[in-house]
C-alpha cells in the first residue's frame, strides 16, 4: 500500500461513520518472525503461571529455543522469498519494513538470541545448592541477597525462569527495531526490548548488589535517554506533520505530495529538523554506545549477569544500529550534510576514547565493554560512508562482532573461583598454563576485537574502512588504524597474562561447561574463523541486503 | 595451473597443526614430525627452485583463485626470482633452526598434562615457516598483507613464550622481560601493518584491485602524486619497522636478546626478510615514482642504520644485542642497496637477505650453543674458549668472518655489490658506507676476541665442544657460506632477471660508466 | 493563543525534568522527573497534533502514557529491590562500579 | 701450461683445507703435509718458470680463467688468473722463501701441541697471497688481499692465550680493513670509470679519463697499499705483529703480507704513471717511513722489534721506488726479492738465537752469541752485510739502484728523496750494526730466565725452566739449512739481478722501465751511499762497540724514549681513534635506550597517563554519567544547527 495512505490504521479511522470502521490487513506473513517470538514469550509467562516449578526450566528453553529457531526459519524463508530484495516493502500499514537491512539483523539478532538462551540456560557452572542446578540467576529476584528468605528461596530450588519470557520480548523488540518505518513504532520497540534489559539486569545469582546497582543505572540513563528520543520524535512530528519515515523524508527533500498551511508554517522551521534529528538520533547512539552517551556501558556490562552482558552487547548493538541505519539513510539522506560531520565527530571520539580508557582496565568485563565501545566507533565509520558498501559493510561486521562478543563473554563465564565468576584480570594470570584450551579460545576471539587477519574482525574492520574511504572519509579511516593500534595494546596484555605469566596458586579455576555453552563458544570460534577466511558469502548476503525500502 | 606453491605452504602449516596434536607425552615425537615436515617443505621448496625458469616470464607457477570479491581480493600466488632465492632460503633455514632448538622447549615440570610447551614450540616454528613462505609468494597486496600481519601472532608466542633457559637476573626476572620484548614485538609491528592497512585500503580505493599479476600486465593504476607518496609512505613504515630500519629499530635487540637462539635466527634471517622483500616488491612495483621520490631519505636513512648499528653493536655487552645492533647495521646495506636503485645494488641487496640468513643463522646459532654451555649471555662471562673447545671457537670465527663479510664468504660478494651499486649513483653515501666494513670487523673482532682468546676463565673450564647434532647443525651452513662465497652464480642467474625487471618497473637505467658514457 | 508557547512550555517543563534527573539523589525523585520529560513530550505531541490538524501526536501521546506506565512497573520493580538491599533509594550510594 | 697456475693456489689452499679440518689424527703428520704442499707450489712455479723463460719477452704472459664469479647486469667479476714475468717473480719469492720457512718452523714448533694449525695457517697464507699476485682483476686481488689479512690475524694471535697476542692480531686486521677500505673505494671508482676492474682493460684505458680521477683511484691505492705494507700512517699494526711465532714474522716481513703493497702500486703503474700527484704521495709515503721505520729500529732493544723497524724503512724503500714511475718501478721489485731474501734470514736468525736463549728477545741480554751459535751468527751476518748494502751483497745493488733513482726523479723532489734515501741507509747501517753488536759481540749480558707466569710473552713452544741461566746453543739443522740457503740468496742475488740488468730486461715487458739519469754521476751515487753506510756502522760501532751495552736501558733522549714507543703513533691512536671511539659508542648506547626507545616508551607511558585520567571520569554517579549525556546532547544539538549555520 502506498505511503500517502499510511496511518490510516490510526488516524483516518475516527473520521469514518462507527459502524464501519475499516480492519487493518496485516501482512503476516511478512511479520511472522516478531509474532512468533512475542507468542512464544506470551506462552512463556503462560508457564510461568501453570507449568509446575520442577519442568518449567526445560519448558522455558524448550519454547523459547524452538520459537527462536522458527522465527529464524521464517526469516530464511523471507529472504528466500525474496522479500530482502526484489519484493521488500512496507507491511503492517507502514508501521514496518520487511527488506534487506531488516531481515539481514533480524537474523543476526535471532542467531545470537538462541546463544543468549543457551548461555542463560547454562546450569553447571555454578555448584549445585542443595542438590538443586542453578544458573547464574537469582533463585528469587524479589528477595534480599543475602535474606533467610532467600536462603529460603534457594533450599526450595527456585530459579527465575522469567528470564526466558523476558529475554523473548527483549528479542521482539529488538525484531522490530530496525525494521520500524515510523517514529512511533521507533520508540515502542526501542521500549519494548529495553525494559526487559533493565530487569534482566537485576537479576544476578550473585554479586546482587552490583546487579541491582547496574539496572538502576541502566534504567534510569536508559528512561533519560528516550525520553529525549521521544522529545525529538514530538519536534519530527512537528517539523513534518508525520511520524512516517516516507513522509518524513519527502518533507525534508520537499517532495510531499500536498503541503497544508501548518505544514508549510513549520517545514520552514529548520530548528525542529534540526534539534529533532539531534535528539533522536542521541538516543539510538546512548542504545550503540557511543561517546559521550557511553558511560552507562562499562557499569552495565560489568554488573549485569554476564549471559545477559553477553546477549546485550551483541544483540543491542545489532538492533540499535540497524534502526540508526534507517533513520539516516531512510529519513535523514538529504540532511546528510548536516549530520555527516557529526557522525564524523562521534566516530572519532568514540574510537579513540573506548581504546585509550580501556588501556588501564581491571576487570575483564570492563574491558570488554570499552572495546565494545571502540567498536562502536568504528562501526560508525561504515555508517558515515553513506553508501549501498557502507550499509552491507555495517551488516557484516555488525553479525561478525556479535558471535565474537557472545563467545567471549561465554567463556569469561567459565572462568570462576569461590566469589563466581572471576572477573578481575589479575586472576587470569597463567590461565594458558593451567587449561591452554579455554585460553587459546579466548585468545582468538581477543585476536579477533583486535582485528587480526584471518579472524572476522579484521574482515569486519576492512570492510567498514574500506567503504569510509571510497566514501572519502579518510581521516577517519587513520584515525581508526590508530585506534586498532592502541586498542591492540590491551587485548595483547590479557594474552600476555594468560600465557605468560606465572599461574597464581590461588587462581581460579575452569568450569567444564555443559554443551549449551560449549555450542555458544564453539559456534563462536567457527563463525571467527570462517568470517575470517572465507567471508565472502557473507559478504554477498549482506551486499544484497544493502538496500532499504522506502 | 600448479598447485606447488600452495603447497609448499601448506604443507608446514598442515605440519604446524599435526604438531600442535601431538600428546603431551609424546614430545619427541612432536620434534621429529616437525623436522620431517620442514625437511619435506625443503624438498617442495628445491621443487619449486629446479621448476623456476630465470629466463621466462615474470610470474611463475602462478595460481589464480577467487577469493573476497567485495575486497577484490584473490588467492594469486606466482614467484619471480627473488622470491624463489628467499623460499630456499626460509625452507633451508627452518630445519636446522628445529635442530638446533631441539632442546629449548623441553618443560621443566613435567607434571602438567595439559600444558605442552615442546609442541607448541615447534608447531609455532612451523607456522611462521607456512607464513612467510606464502608472502613471499603472494601476488597479492591483500593476500600478503593477511599473513604479514598473521606472522606476529606466532612469533609473538615464539619470542614471549620461550626463552634462554638460564638468565642472569632468575626466571621471574626473565619471564617479564621476555614478554616486554613480545609486547614491544608485537606491537611495534602491529602498529606498522595497521598503519599499512589504512594504505592497503587506500590502493584498493585508487586501484580497485589488489593483483600484482594485473599491475604487471596493465601497469601501475593512475594516481595523484600526493596519494601514491602517502600509500608508498604507509606500505614503507611497515616494511622498515620489520626490516628494521633505524630509528625504528629498538624492538629488534629486545626480541632477539630474549628469545632463544634459534627463534633470534627466525626473526632475524626469515621473518625480517619478508620487510626488505616487500619492500622490493610493492614499495618499487606499486609506487615507482614515490619510490624515486622517497629515495633519498630513505638511503641516508639507511646509511645511518649502518653505522649506527655497527658502533652500538660494539658497545654491547650481551652477545645476542650484539648480533642484533649488528642486523640493523646488515639490513641497512640491504635497504640500500635495493633503493640505489642499480642491478648491482638490488641483485647485492637480494642476494644479501640469503647471506645474512646464512652467516647469522651460523653465528647466533652457535652463539646460542655457548649460551647453553654457560648460561650467560654476557660476553664478559667469557674467555680462552678456544682452547676448551676449539670447534666451536673455529665455527664462531667463521659466522663471525661472515659477518665482517670477508672475502671469499657469502655475505663479501652481496655486502660488495651493494657498495658498487650505491657508489655509482651516490657516491659520498657509498664512501661512508664503506666505513661500515671496517666497524663490522671491529665489534666481530672484539666479540672473539672476548670471549674466545685470552687465558681460559674457570667456569669456561670443562666445556664442552660441539655435540653431534649442533655439528650438523652449523656445518652445513660454514659449507654453504663457502660455497655461495666462492661461486655465487646459482644464485645471480636465478635473481638477476627477476630485479631487471624491477628495475624496468622504476624506469631506472644503471649509470653508464665514464668511459663509455664519453664514447 | 499563539500554539508556539505550548512548545514553549514544553521545552520548559522538559528542561526542568532533566535538571531534576541531574541534581536529584532520590532514585524515585529521579525517575518522577523522567516522566514529568515524558509528559513534556506528551504536551508537544498534542499541541503539534493541534497545529497540524491530524491525531497522530495524539495517538503517540496515548502511547506514551502506556509506555510511561511499564516503565513504572519496571522502575519502581527495580528501585525498590535495590532499596531493600540497600536501604536507601540513592542513587549516588549505588557506586559501587566505577573507573 | 695455463691450467698449472690454479695449482699454485690450489696446493697450499687443499694444505690449509686438510690441516684445519683433518683433525687431531693429522697431528703427526701435518707439519710435514704443510711443508710438502708449499714445496709442491714451489716446483710448480719453477716448472712455470722455466716455460716462461724459454718464451720470448712478448709473450710470456699467461692466463687461466677458471669460471665466472660474479655474474650481475652490467657487473663482471672472474676468477682468472694472470700470470706474467711480475706475478711470476712474486711466485717464486713467495713459494721459495715460504717453503724455506714452512721447514725452519718444523723445528721451531716441535714442541707445540697446536702445530698442525699453525701449518695449516701458514699454508692458507701462502694460498692468500698466491692468490693475490696471480689475479688478473683487482676484486680477486683484494680476496688475496683480505685472506692475507685473515691468515696474519691467526698467526699473530696463534697463541691466543696470551692477550697481548689476541690484540695485537685484532690491531692488524683492523688497521688493514682501513687499507682494504681504500681498494675497495678504489676497485668502485673503476667500477663507475672503466665498467670493469680488470688489470688490461682499466690500465689499457687510462688515457680515456680525467687525471683527477685517476689521483683519486691512486690514492685509494696508496691508502691501501699504506695498509697491507705497514706505510706510515697505518704502519702502527707492524711492531705489535711480534707478537706471532717468529717464523711468522720472517713470512709477513719477507715474503708476503707487506710486500703486497708494493706490488699493488707496481701492477697498478699505468695508473701512477697518469696521476703525478698520486706519484709524488707515493714517494713522500715512502720517503717519511723510510726515516720513520730507521728511527724506530734504532731505539728497539726487542731484537724482533729492531727487525721490524727495519721492514717498516726498507719497503719504504720501494714503495718510494714505486713512486717514481718506470724509473724506479724495477728496482722497488728487485729489493723486494733481495730484501726478501736477507730479511727473511735475519728474521730466522733472530728467531734461532730467541730459541738458544730462552726465548729472550731484549738484546741488551744478549751479547757475545757469535762463538754458541756459529752457523746462525754466519747467515745473520752475511744477512747483515746485505741490508746495510755492504758492496757486492744482494742489498747494496738494490738500495743503491733504488736511491739513484730517487735523484733521477729530478728538481728539488729529486735532491730531497734522494738525500733521504740517503740518510735511510746511513741509519739503517747504524741500527743493523747495533743489533749485530749487542747480539753477537761484547760481554756476555745474560740474564734468568723469567717466570712464565709474570712473563706471559714467553713463546710455549719452548719449555723454560724459570730462574735458570741460558745456555745458548745451535739450532737443529732443520733451522740452519734454511738460514744457510737465505744466506746465500742475499749474498748473491743482487749480483746475480744486476749484471747485465738481467733483472730489468726480466720485467721490462710488464712495469716497462726508463733509464733515470741523476743529477750527479751514478758513481756518486754509489760512492756516497757506501759513505754514509760506512759512516753509520762506525757511529754504531762508537756508541755499542768500544763500550760496554747496559742490561738495563738508559733513559735516553726525547727523540729516544719516542721511537721506543713507535715515534707516540700508538698513543696517538689510542687517544683519539681508541678512546674517542669507547666514548662515542657509549653515549650511542645510552642515546639508543633514552631517546629512540624513548620516545616509544614514552607515548605508551603518555596514553597510559591519559587513559588513567580519563577513567577518573568514570566515577560511578549515575547522575554524572546523565550529566555527560545532557552535555552530549547539547553538544550534539548545537553541532548540527552549527553545521547549517556555516
Amino acid at each position: 500500500m502506498s505511503a500517502s495512505a499510511v496511518h490510516s490504521l490510526w488516524t483516518t479511522a475516527a473520521t469514518d461513520p462507527i459502524d464501519k470502521i475499516g480492519a487493518p490487513d496485516i501482512e503476516y506473513g511478512q511479520l511472522s518472525p516478531t509474532l512468533i517470538v512475542i507468542g512464544a514469550a506470551i506462552i512463556g509467562i503462560l508457564i510461568e503461571a501453570f507449568v509446575p516449578r520442577k519442568i518449567r526450566y526445560y519448558a522455558q528453553v524448550f519454547v523459547s529455543v524452538v520459537a527462536l529457531a522458527a522465527a529464524f526459519a521464517a526469516v530464511v524463508a523471507l529472504a528466500a522469498g525474496g522479500y530482502g530484495t526484489t519484493k521488500a516493502g512496507i507491511a503492517a500499514m507502514g508501521a514496518i519494513a520487511v527488506d534487506g537491512p531488516a531481515l539481514f539483523l533480524q537474523g543476526t539478532i535471532l542467531l545470537a538470541g538462541i546463544l543468549g538462551v543457551f548461555t542463560f540456560a547454562e546450569r553447571r557452572l555454578d555448584p549445585a545448592a542443595h542438590g538443586n542446578k542453578v544458573d547464574s540467576f537469582a533463585a528469587q529476584a524479589a528477595s534480599v541477597p543475602g535474606s533467610d528468605s532467600e536462603k529460603a528461596a534457594v533450599k526450595a530450588g527456585f530459579a527465575t525462569t522469567e528470564v526466558f519470557p523476558l529475554l523473548l520480548f527483549a528479542i521482539g523488540g529488538m525484531l522490530i527495531f530496525p525494521a520500524a518505518n515510523d517514529l512511533l513504532t521507533l520508540f515502542i520497540a526501542l521500549e519494548v526490548f529495553s525494559l526487559p534489559l533493565y530487569l534482566l539486569c537485576a537479576v544476578a545469582r550473585r554479586k546482587r548488589l552490583m546487579s541491582q546497582e547496574a539496572a538502576v543505572k541502566y534504567f534510569l540513563l536508559g528512561a533519560f535517554a528516550s525520553a529525549f528520543t521521544l522529545f525529538g520524535i514530538a519536534l519530527l512530528y512537528g517539523y513534518a506533520g508525520s511520524v512516517s519515515y516516507a513522509t518524513i523524508a519527502q518533507v525534508v527533500d520537499g517532495t510531499v505530495a500536498e503541503i497544508t498551511p501548518a505544514l508549510a508554517g513549520t517545514m520552514g522551521n529548520d530548528a525542529l529538523l534540526l534539534i529533532g534529528t539531534a535528539m533522536v538520533v542521541m538516543g539510538l547512539l546512548f542504545k550503540v554506545g557511543a561517546v559521550p552517551f557511553h558511560m552507562w556501558t562499562p557499569d552495565v556490562y560489568q554488573g549485569a549477569p554476564t549471559p545477559v552482558t553477553g546477549f546485550m552487547a551483541a544483540a543491542t548493538k545489532v538492533a540499535a544500529f540497524g534502526a540508526l541505519l534507517r533513520l539516516l539513510y531512510v529519513v535523514l539522506p538529504g540532511l546528510r550534510w548536516d549530520w555527516r560531520p557529526v557522525m564524523w565527530a562521534v566516530a572519532i571520539v568514540t574510537m579513540l576514547g573506548g581504546a585509550i580508557v580501556a588501556i588501564t582496565q581491571t576487570d575483564i568485563k570492563r574491558l570488554l565493554a570499552y572495546s565494545s565501545i571502540a567498536h562502536a566507533g568504528f562501526i560508525l565509520a561504515g555508517v558515515i560512508a553513506t553508501s549501498p558498501d557502507g550499509v552491507s559493510s555495517v551488516l557484516f561486521y555488525l553479525g561478525a562482532y556479535s558471535f565474537v562478543t557472545i563467545g567471549a563473554f561465554a567463556v569469561v563465564t567459565l572462568v570462576r573461583d569461590a566469589g563466581g565468576e572471576a572477573t578481575h584480570l589479575s586472576k587470569w594470570a597463567g590461565l594458558g598454563r593451567r587449561s591452554p584450551l579455554v585460553a587459546a579460545v579466548f585468545a582468538v576471539f581477543l585476536l579477533a576485537f583486535a582485528g587480526i587477519p584471518l579472524t572476522s574482525g579484521f574482515a569486519g574492520k576492512f570492510a567498514v574502512f574500506k567503504a569510509a574511504a571510497e566514501g572519502g572519509a579518510g581521516a577517519i579511516v587513520v584515525v581508526g588504524v590508530i585506534s586498532s593500534a592502541i586498542a591492540a595494546f590491551f587485548y595483547i596484555r590479557v594474552i600476555v597474562l594468560m600465557f605468560f605469566s606465572e599461574p597464581r596458586p590461588e587462581g581460579p579455576t575452569v568450569a567444564v561447561p555443559s554443551p549449551l555453552t560449549m555450542t555458544a563458544i564453539g559456534v563462536g570460534v567457527v563463525v571467527t574463523l570462517v568470517l575470517g577466511v572465507a567471508p565472502q558469502y557473507f559478504l554477498d548476503l549482506a551486499g544484497q541486503a544493502g538496500t532499504f525500502v522506502r | 595451473m600448479s598447485f606447488l606453491l600452495t603447497a609448499t605452504a601448506a604443507l608446514p602449516a598442515l605440519g604446524a597443526i599435526a604438531t600442535a596434536a601431538v600428546p603431551a607425552a609424546k614430545r619427541n615425537a612432536a620434534k621429529w614430525l616437525a623436522l620431517i615436515v620442514s625437511l619435506a617443505t625443503l624438498v617442495l621448496a628445491a621443487i619449486v627452485l629446479v621448476r623456476f625458469d630465470p629466463g621466462g616470464d615474470r610470474y611463475q607457477l602462478t595460481e589464480s583463485h577467487a577469493w573476497i570479491k567485495d575486497f577484490g581480493v584473490r588467492y594469486e600466488l606466482g614467484v619471480d626470482g627473488i622470491a624463489v632465492a628467499l623460499i630456499a632460503l626460509t625452507a633451508l633455514l627452518i630445519p636446522f633452526i628445529i635442530l638446533a632448538g631441539w632442546h629449548d622447549a623441553d618443560p621443566l615440570e613435567t607434571g602438567n598434562k595439559r600444558w605442552r610447551p615442546t609442541q607448541g614450540f615447534f608447531a609455532l616454528i612451523l607456522a611462521v615457516e607456512a607464513m612467510v613462505i606464502i608472502s613471499f609468494e603472494a601476488t597479492d597486496v591483500f593476500l600478503f598483507y593477511i599473513f604479514f600481519e598473521a606472522m606476529l601472532i606466532p612469533m609473538y608466542f615464539l619470542i614471549g613464550g620461550f626463552g634462554d633457559r638460564a638468565h642472569e637476573h632468575g626466571e621471574e626476572a626473565a619471564s617479564t622481560q621476555r614478554s616486554y620484548a613480545a609486547v614491544k614485538f608485537l606491537l611495534y609491528n602491529l602498529a606498522g601493518g595497521l598503519i599499512m592497512l589504512a594504505a592497503v585500503i587506500g590502493f584498493y580505493v585508487v586501484a580497485g584491485h589488489f593483483s600484482l599479476q594485473t599491475i604487471a600486465e596493465n601497469g601501475v593504476p593512475e594516481m595523484a602524486t600526493s596519494t601514491e607518496r602517502w600509500l608508498f609512505l604507509g606500505f614503507f613504515f611497515a616494511f622498515a619497522v620489520k626490516a628494521p630500519l633505524w630509528p625504528l629499530h629498538t624492538w629488534l635487540p629486545n626480541a632477539m636478546q630474549e628469545s632463544t637462539a634459534p627463534v633470534a635466527v627466525l626473526i632475524t634471517a626469515v621473518v625480517d626478510k619478508v620487510g626488505t622483500f616487500a619492500m622490493l616488491r610493492f614499495c618499487l612495483q606499486l609506487f615507482p615514482e614515490a619510490s624515486k621520490w622517497a629515495t633519498p631519505a630513505i638511503l641516508v636513512l639507511a646509511l645511518i642504520s649502518i653505522i649506527y648499528g655497527a658502533l652500538l653493536a660494539v658497545g654491547q655487552r650481551d652477545m645476542k644485542r650484539l648480533v642484533a645492533y649488528a642486523s640493523i647495521s646488515h639490513f641497512g646495506f640491504i635497504i640500500m642497496g635495493i633503493f640505489a636503485m642499480t642491478s648491482q645494488g638490488q641483485s647485492g641487496a637480494t642476494l644479501y637477505m640469503v647471506n645474512h640468513g646464512i652467516s647469522t643463522a651460523a653465528l647466533m646459532l652457535v652463539a646460542g650453543f655457548l649460551i647453553s654451555r654457560r648460561g650467560s649471555r654476557l660476553i664478559a662471562d667469557y674467555g680462552g674458549v678456544q682452547k676448551v673447545a676449539p670447534v666451536l671457537a673455529g665455527t664462531f670465527l667463521i659466522g663471525g668472518l661472515a659477518t665482517l663479510s670477508l672475502p671469499g664468504l657469502a655475505p663479501f660478494v652481496s655486502e660488495f655489490l651493494v657498495l658498487v651499486g650505491t657508489f655509482a649513483r651516490y657516491p659520498v653515501i657509498g664512501i661512508i658506507a664503506t666505513l661500515g666494513i671496517v666497524l663490522a670487523a671491529l665489534y666481530t673482532l672484539v666479540l672473539y676476541q672476548r670471549t674466545m682468546t685470552g687465558p681460559v676463565k674457570a667456569e669456561v673450564e670443562g666445556m664442552p665442544d660441539l655435540r653431534v647434532r649442533e655439528l650438523v647443525v652449523v656445518a652445513p651452513l660454514v659449507v654453504l657460506l663457502i660455497f655461495l662465497g666462492v661461486y655465487p652464480k646459482p644464485v645471480t642467474d636465478i635473481v638477476n632477471p627477476a630485479v631487471k625487471q624491477t628495475l624496468s618497473d622504476v624506469q631506472k637505467q644503471d649509470p653508464k660508466p665514464e668511459v663509455e658514457a664519453a664514447k | 493563543m499563539n500554539p508556539v508557547n505550548y512548545l514553549y512550555l514544553a521545552a520548559l517543563l522538559f528542561t526542568i525534568g532533566a535538571t531534576g534527573v541531574l541534581i536529584r539523589r532520590n532514585a524515585i525523585v529521579v525517575f518522577m522527573c523522567v516522566e514529568l520529560m515524558l509528559n513534556a513530550c506528551n504536551l508537544a505531541l498534542v499541541a503539534f497534533s493541534r497545529m497540524h490538524g491530524n491525531l497522530d501526536g495524539q495517538i503517540i501521546a496515548f502511547f506514551t502514557m502506556v509506555v510511561a506506565a511499564a516503565e513504572v512497573v519496571v522502575g519502581l520493580a527495580i528501585i525498590v529491590s535495590l532499596f531493600r538491599s540497600r536501604h536507601s533509594a540513592s542513587v549516588d550510594d549505588a557506586s559501587l562500579m566505577k573507573l | 701450461m695455463e691450467n698449472l697456475i690454479a695449482l699454485l693456489v690450489a696446493a697450499p689452499l687443499l694444505g690449509a683445507a686438510v690441516l684445519l679440518c683433518g683433525g687431531r689424527r693429522l697431528d703427526a703428520v701435518g707439519h710435514w703435509l704443510g711443508t710438502a704442499l708449499a714445496a709442491a707450489s714451489f716446483v710448480i712455479g719453477v716448472v712455470l718458470f722455466a716455460d716462461m723463460a724459454g718464451k720470448d719477452a712478448e709473450h710470456r704472459e699467461i692466463g687461466q680463467h677458471l669460471f665466472s664469479w660474479i655474474p650481475v647486469e652490467g657487473f663482471q667479476a672472474d676468477v682468472a688468473f694472470q700470470l706474467d714475468q711480475l706475478s711470476m717473480t712474486f711466485v717464486l719469492l713467495i713459494t721459495g722463501v715460504g717453503s724455506l720457512i714452512h721447514v725452519y718452523s718444523i723445528g721451531y714448533m716441535e714442541h707445540d701441541e697446536r702445530r698442525r694449525r699453525f701449518f695449516g695457517y701458514l699454508n692458507l697464507f701462502l694460498a692468500a697471497m698466491l692468490l693475490l699476485v696471480l689475479a688478473d682483476n683487482y676484486l680477486l686481488l683484494y680476496v688475496g688481499w683480505e685472506g692475507v689479512g685473515l691468515a696474519s690475524y691467526l698467526l699473530i694471535g696463534f697463541w691466543q692465550h696470551k692477550p697481548s697476542a689476541a690484540t695485537a692480531a685484532k690491531k692488524a686486521f683492523l688497521v688493514n680493513r682501513v687499507g682494504d677500505m681504500g681498494l675497495s673505494i678504489a676497485i668502485m671508482l673503476m667500477f663507475t670509470t672503466f665498467g670493469t676492474f680488470a688489470f688490461g682493460p682499466v690500465l689499457e684505458s687510462t688515457g680515456e679519463t680525467s687525471e683527477g680521477m685517476l689521483t683519486a683511484i691512486g690514492l685509494m691505492l696508496l691508502l691501501a697499499a699504506c695498509g697491507k705494507s705497514a706505510q706510515v700512517p697505518l704502519q702502527s699494526w707492524l711492531g705489535d705483529a711480534m707478537e706471532g711465532p717468529t717464523p711468522v714474522s720472517a713470512l709477513i716481513h719477507a715474503a708476503t703480507m707487506v710486500t703486497a703493497g708494493v706490488y699493488l702500486i707496481v701492477r697498478s703503474g699505468e695508473i701512477f704513471n697518469a696521476a703525478p700527484d698520486a706519484q709524488l704521495a707515493v714517494t713522500v709515503v715512502g720517503a717519511v717511513t723510510l726515516l720513520f721505520g730507521a728511527i724506530v729500529g734504532c731505539a728497539k732493544d726487542d731484537i724482533k722489534k729492531a727487525l721490524a723497524g727495519s721492514t717498516m724503512s726498507q719497503i719504504g724503500y720501494m714503495i718510494l721506488a714505486a713512486g717514481l714511475g718506470p724509473i724506479g718501478y724495477v728496482f722497488a721489485i728487485m729489493h723486494l726479492v733481495t730484501h726478501g731474501f736477507f730479511k727473511a734470514g735475519l728474521f730466522l736468525g733472530a728467531g734461532s738465537v730467541m730459541h738458544g736463549m730462552n726465548d729472550e728477545v731484549d738484546m741488551r741480554k744478549y751479547g757475545g752469541l757469535r762463538k754458541y751459535m756459529p752457523v746462525t751468527f754466519v747467515t745473520f751476518g752475511l744477512g747483515y752485510l746485505a741490508i746495510i748494502g755492504f758492496p757486492g751483497l744482494s742489498g747494496f745493488f738494490s738500495k743503491d739502484k733504488i736511491i739513484e733513482a730517487a735523484f733521477a726523479k729530478g728538481g728539488t723532489e729529486g735532491w730531497i728523496l734522494g738525500g733521504v734515501a740517503l740518510l735511510g741507509a746511513a741509519i739503517t747501517a747504524f741500527y743493523m750494526t747495533r743489533v749485530m753488536l749487542m747480539t753477537f759481540f761484547g760481554e756476555e749480558r745474560w740474564q734468568p730466565a723469567p717466570d712464565p707466569d709474570k712473563a706471559p710473552s714467553v713463546e710455549p713452544g719452548i719449555e723454560v725452566h724459570p730462574g735458570e741461566m741460558p745456555h745458548p746453543h745451535e739450532s737443529p739443522k732443520v733451522m740452519t739449512i734454511p738460514m744457510i740457503v737465505l744466506a746465500v740468496g742475499s749474498v748473491f742475488g743482487g749480483a746475480f739481478f744486476s749484471i747485465g740488468d738481467r733483472f730489468i730486461h726480466w720485467l721490462e715487458p710488464v712495469t716497462d722501465h726508463a733509464h733515470g739519469h741523476p743529477p750527479i754521476s751514478a758513481l756518486a751515487v754509489t760512492m756516497s751511499t757506501v759513505a754514509v753506510m760506512v759512516i753509520g756502522v762506525g757511529l754504531a760501532w762508537l756508541q755499542y762497540g768500544r763500550r760496554p751495552v747496559p742490561v738495563v736501558a738508559p733513559r735516553g733522549s726525547l727523540l729516544t724514549r719516542a721511537a721506543r714507543r713507535d715515534l707516540l703513533q700508538d698513543d696517538f691512536n689510542h687517544v683519539v681513534l681508541v678512546r674517542g671511539g669507547e666514548h662515542l659508542t657509549r653515549s650511542l648506547v645510552y642515546v639508543d635506550h633514552t631517546l629512540v626507545d624513548g620516545v616509544v616508551n614514552g607515548t605508551a607511558a603518555t596514553m597510559g597517563g591519559l587513559s588513567g585520567r580519563l577513567r577518573r571520569i568514570q566515577n560511578g554517579y549515575a547522575r554524572s554519567y546523565a550529566v555527560s549525556m545532557f552535555g552530549g546532547a547539547a553538544i550534539l544539538i548545537a553541532a548540527t544547527l552549527l553545521m547549517r549555520a556555516v
